[in-house]
């Protein structure tokens, strides 16, 4: 039928229902892992973070600093050796952004990159509402409530010897984690924003891959348009890739999906949903797949964020 | 193991409602907890009372169209809309792994008509579960069970009619969008009833004021959390004080100071739901909170306090 | 003057409410904003579209024992007990006072008996203000008006008849206590209201755990605040889709952008409560951040967005 | 009938209803005094409060200092040159003690004292709940939204040449800035705590007037038992005063005030209850006032919080 990971009948990808599967990455398994490093002991501020002995995945760490990327734009470095340790890119966390009842769910952000050395991790976020607005008040020292990691990482196998990488305006976040933890294969990234003053983190991209294209709607850096089009021409001119891996808004996905099956490329997309719990339990996080010849709902937060394409019914 | 330990031994936390036995008052919400599974790498489900599962239906459901949840202030609106995988994968794959657990398993059921809610009733009877608690005021459904937990006699028919189907304790969970919830709750217990929860959530409505349509795809949903905890705890405190049988109290319990207010106001049991999505362990708070209060006013167990609300004037 | 500032003034903030011109929809709701003196000092009452009082009865009332209000999760609760001067004195010594300013004055009353409603509002009905608003659902008092809101009949029979006395414009407004706000509404509108306003407070109670004792000395009050906005909002939609008269929205407001969800639900005016206490300067702030967002979206008029709702599906 | 300042007469006492009476005090009108040296300018810290331009008696201040003084005990200094320059002895500010939902109400707390020369006033309280928690964790530099000064202050007369001044708990802290005011006149003050732990500003009170009586319940400090005790035995003893002045729990002015009419002394009272508004609109700041032969409900947050004793009815 398609081109998917799972049709193909990669064991480790077909296999993973919940979160008992087994993955070549880091050699473990990705969720289920017992609680060790983390025991609350970060060795990059060479201190325990406070309050709450962390439970499952749920600890209370410090935040190591905040910056400023851009308008609305924060990089948060969060001291944590258990998530350093034990996340898999394309994975998130579900953050508190305060205590008591400003806001009450917590917020999923994507993990940028962990530093396993410093025991610490980064996320980038973009001010959005209320939770993000509170996030991005927080300061050195100051401690988040975590749970996590979450969700389902992307597929990484070493015989992928061509990727690409599609990111779209915050979507990109995760896609850095990616390309740092892909040492082997030869990288090329299509990355699109809003204009200029939107990019972000470009140089760590340009550093993490081979070759990185831009686009801007307004043209006000790299090529006028949307990134699907730097994309498709590449694809149109011949360039083959083992699997294209791709976040950002839906109608993004929608072609980055259409345009990877058009060429026979296997692709897996990360969603986004609002969520409730966000592991599992409450099924709000809903996102259509197909099931066979039918569809039913599977859930962004324990079935993803990261999907095959192919499995994704995008008329919603 | 020093004095504050004993005292704490000392006290009984168990309770009994309509027979069950549960070894603290403390229970899981349903719609809020899975199947206890997801929870398990985060609590101890040993230390829960009991666990009211997703609601189920007689066929698998797929529920509603995202978004099926929005923030509102220190509430949530929901409207999963029952997504379930049915009565019968709920006994084959969920009751054996919730029956590793000492907690008690409420099934809680929701159906088109009053024949589902029998037909359930009837499978149920015959499986590993302690009780059954009757969806009869789920918001998030179009056609259903709204009806019949509105009026005094949609509650009774179809009280009376899964009574006669049931063998397990029948839980009745009401819904607070009524105008008397006190009538609504007698015709439950007149029409067999052993336990009465409640309450429900409130139907509210969230608006995205830039795109100009309601967040949710469904456009209404149920209000639950901390927002709706005096209204839960003014009917809870309505319906003890005019019913004979338990009364199972939620609405926006997030610590074992909220328990109390519902266990004074006549509420044996409570529930606990949105608070687990901000806190994964939530219900073993709560509980270790209940404890906390009757240790500090050297009660010896938890029926020392239900019910002991004075009345001001 | 930049072009901002021009921009804005080409913004028709007008509305016009059963004849009623308002220089903007935003109202203090009666009860929170006294007769208006007390906020002078804080906030132009110029800027306000209009003012409700403080429920008035026939014969001056003292109110509820103390303490009266209460604090919740992102609410409050309230039992006052419509504590006021009776609407001689309010005719004498405070239309005179809020006359001074160009703000329209609704007077809100609430009787024991229809007679004594029909009784206030023939009095009222020569004196100098511009609507009087019913209150049929006020949950402080024991025996009284509580009963007419709550059911089809009472709302049709108190709305008829006080229609006979009132010659001047008439709002009912509707308690949310209810099974089907929607009924209620709809007998409001076919007894002769002019416009309805919606909603007032819950019923709710909030229980001191360590008194064992409700907060409120009355036991119970009324729920509002933020709290109460998702149930608001959906009773504003429903209400707003089913009758023609205006529609006049409350319950959390404190921003203009939480106006903006009444409005696109389908509200013509909205009405500021429990915000007024956080901040003297709700209802100036609601009005201009309304504003802001009429010219965020280059409408020209309050009415481009009333009622724009789209639902989803 | 009795021996209140209002039978008495005094036209300065009797006069002010609402907030439009004169008070001799500082020779101005103290509620509706035009926002003047308060324009933000705090001279204090050398810099306008943030934020929100004070409208009416609303404002956003800075936080000087917060210091704890006992267990749960706070003062806190905030810099508004308007209500330094403003307050009366008596009256409270109406503090949000966050943004957002967290709480919602503002607290009611009562004014200590001002240093006008630095425009500056500060506050003592106790953590009983939300709100004052967050307040205890208000930092220098952090802004606190106030609405203040509010209330009708002590009645304080040249002719009073000796005064009593009586305080329990957290009731004695608007005591002090009535002592500080008072130059002129021999102060006794009898003050109660719960045990030695509890007191605070014994200092500040002992230089604020001629002799400091405590009492407390346990005896681990000063005399042990109840300060109305104290007061009883120097009354008993043929102590004799202009006034007194009281301020602390229900059941210590309810017999304060019964000390007060038995030995003929006038006597005023500062009430605490449950606020919203703070100003005078909602009425839920009920306390039992005798009106005539009848009585009536009056509201403490502006018809008091100081009221004649022998106007309340203390049953409630
Ligand atoms: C798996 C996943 C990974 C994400 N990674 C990132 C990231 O790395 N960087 C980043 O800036 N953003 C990311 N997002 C989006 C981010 O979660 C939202 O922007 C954020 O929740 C908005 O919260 P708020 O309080 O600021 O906005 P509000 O609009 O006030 O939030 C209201 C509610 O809606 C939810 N919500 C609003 N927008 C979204 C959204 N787009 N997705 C999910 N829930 C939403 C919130 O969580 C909250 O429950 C991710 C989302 C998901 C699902
Ligand atoms: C005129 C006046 C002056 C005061 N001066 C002081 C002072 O100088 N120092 C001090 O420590 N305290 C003072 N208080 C009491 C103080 O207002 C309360 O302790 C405080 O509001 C408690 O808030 P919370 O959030 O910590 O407690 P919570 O119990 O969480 O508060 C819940 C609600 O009840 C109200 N409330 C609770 N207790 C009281 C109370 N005793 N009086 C009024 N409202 C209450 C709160 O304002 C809030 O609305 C004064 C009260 C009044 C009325
Ligand atoms: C996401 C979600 C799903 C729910 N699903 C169900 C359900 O299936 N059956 C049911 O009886 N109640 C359901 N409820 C209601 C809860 O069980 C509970 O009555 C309500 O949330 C109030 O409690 P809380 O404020 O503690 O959440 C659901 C609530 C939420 C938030
Ligand atoms: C302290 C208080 C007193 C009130 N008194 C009245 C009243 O006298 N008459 C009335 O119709 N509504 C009264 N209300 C209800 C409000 O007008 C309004 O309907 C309700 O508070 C919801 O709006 P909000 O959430 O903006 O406060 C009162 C509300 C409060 C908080
Ligand atoms: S957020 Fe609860 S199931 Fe995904
Ligand atoms: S607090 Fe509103 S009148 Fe006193």
């Amino acid at each position: 039928m398609t081109n998917s990971g799972a049709q193909k009948g990669t064991p480790l990808d077909a296999q993973p229902v919940g979160r008992k599967g087994v993955y070549p990455y880091l050699k473990r398994t990705p969720l289920d892992v017992q609680f060790t490093g983390g025991k609350g002991v970060s060795p990059y501020l060479n201190r325990t973070p406070l309050d709450v002995q962390p439970v499952g995945r749920k600890g209370v760490y410090p935040v190591v600093r905040l910056d400023a990327l851009a308008p609305d734009i924060y990089l948060m470095r969060i001291a944590s050796g258990y998530i350093a340790e034990n996340a898999l890119p394309g994975q998130f966390v579900n953050i508190r952004s305060c205590e008591g009842i400003n806001t009450l769910l917590r917020r999923p952000i994507s993990i940028l990159r962990v530093d396993r050395d410093k025991g610490a991790f980064d996320i980038v976020f973009q001010v959005r509402g209320k939770g993000t607005g509170m996030l991005a008040m927080k300061k050195a020292g100051d401690t988040v409530d975590i749970i996590g990691p979450l969700g389902k990482p992307f597929f990484i196998n070493e015989s992928f010897r061509k990727i690409a990488v599609v990111g779209g305006g915050i979507g990109i976040f995760p896609l850095l984690f990616l390309l740092k933890e892909m040492q082997s294969a030869e990288k090329t990234v299509f990355l699109g924003f809003r204009n200029k003053e939107c990019i972000v983190l470009s140089d760590d991209f340009e550093k993490a891959c081979d070759s990185l294209h831009i686009a801007t709607d307004d043209g006000s850096a790299g090529r006028k348009g949307l990134v699907t089009g730097l994309l498709e021409e590449s694809l149109d001119n011949g360039q083959t890739f083992d699997i294209i891996y791709a976040c950002g808004p839906g109608p993004m996905l929608k072609k980055v999906a259409y345009l990877a099956k058009k060429h026979n490329i296997r692709c897996q997309v990360s969603l986004e949903q609002r969520m409730g719990c966000g592991i599992g339990a409450c099924l709000v996080c809903a996102c259509k797949t197909k099931q066979g010849d039918d569809w039913d709902y599977s859930h962004v937060c324990k079935d993803g964020p990261v999907f095959w394409s192919d499995q994704i019914i995008f008329d919603e | 193991m020093n004095l504050t330990d004993n005292m704490a031994d000392n006290i009984n936390m168990q309770v009994e409602i309509a027979g069950i036995k549960l070894k603290n008052p403390v229970i899981a919400a349903s719609g809020t907890f899975g199947f206890g599974r997801e929870y398990a790498e985060y609590v101890d489900l040993n230390k829960i009372g009991g666990i009211s599962v997703k609601g189920l239906t007689l066929q698998k459901r797929r529920g509603n169209k995202p978004p099926r949840i929005a923030e509102t202030p220190a509430g949530i609106l929901n409207s999963v809309g029952l997504q379930n995988p049915g009565v019968k994968e709920f006994i084959e794959k969920e009751i054996p792994f919730l029956r590793k657990f000492d907690t008690a398993v409420i099934a809680n059921i929701a159906g088109n008509t009053i024949e589902e809610y029998c037909e359930m009733a009837e499978i149920l009877s015959s499986a590993n579960i302690d009780a059954i608690e009757l969806n009869v005021s789920c918001p998030n459904v179009k056609a259903g069970c709204v009806a019949f937990g509105n009026t005094v006699s949609g509650i009774s028919e179809i009280t009376r009619k899964v009574r006669a189907f049931c063998k397990k304790p029948l839980i009745v969970k009401l819904t607070p969008n009524v105008t008397d919830i006190k009538e609504i709750a007698k015709a439950a217990e007149d029409s067999g009833a052993d336990a009465i929860s409640l309450i429900n959530t409130i139907l509210g409505m969230a608006i995205d004021i830039h795109k100009r349509r309601p967040v949710l795809a469904n456009n209404m949903g149920g209000l639950s959390g901390p927002a709706v905890k005096p209204v839960a705890v003014r009917m809870t405190y309505e319906v003890a004080s005019i019913v004979k049988i338990p009364v199972i109290g939620m609405g926006g319990i997030s610590s074992g100071d909220d328990a109390i207010e519902f266990m004074l106001a006549g509420a044996c049991a409570v529930m606990v739901g949105t608070a687990n999505f901000v806190n994964p362990e939530a219900c073993v708070d709560v509980a270790e909170g209940i404890k906390k209060y009757l240790e500090k006013y050297n009660y010896k167990s938890v029926y020392d306090i239900i019910g002991k609300l004075e009345l001001n004037e």
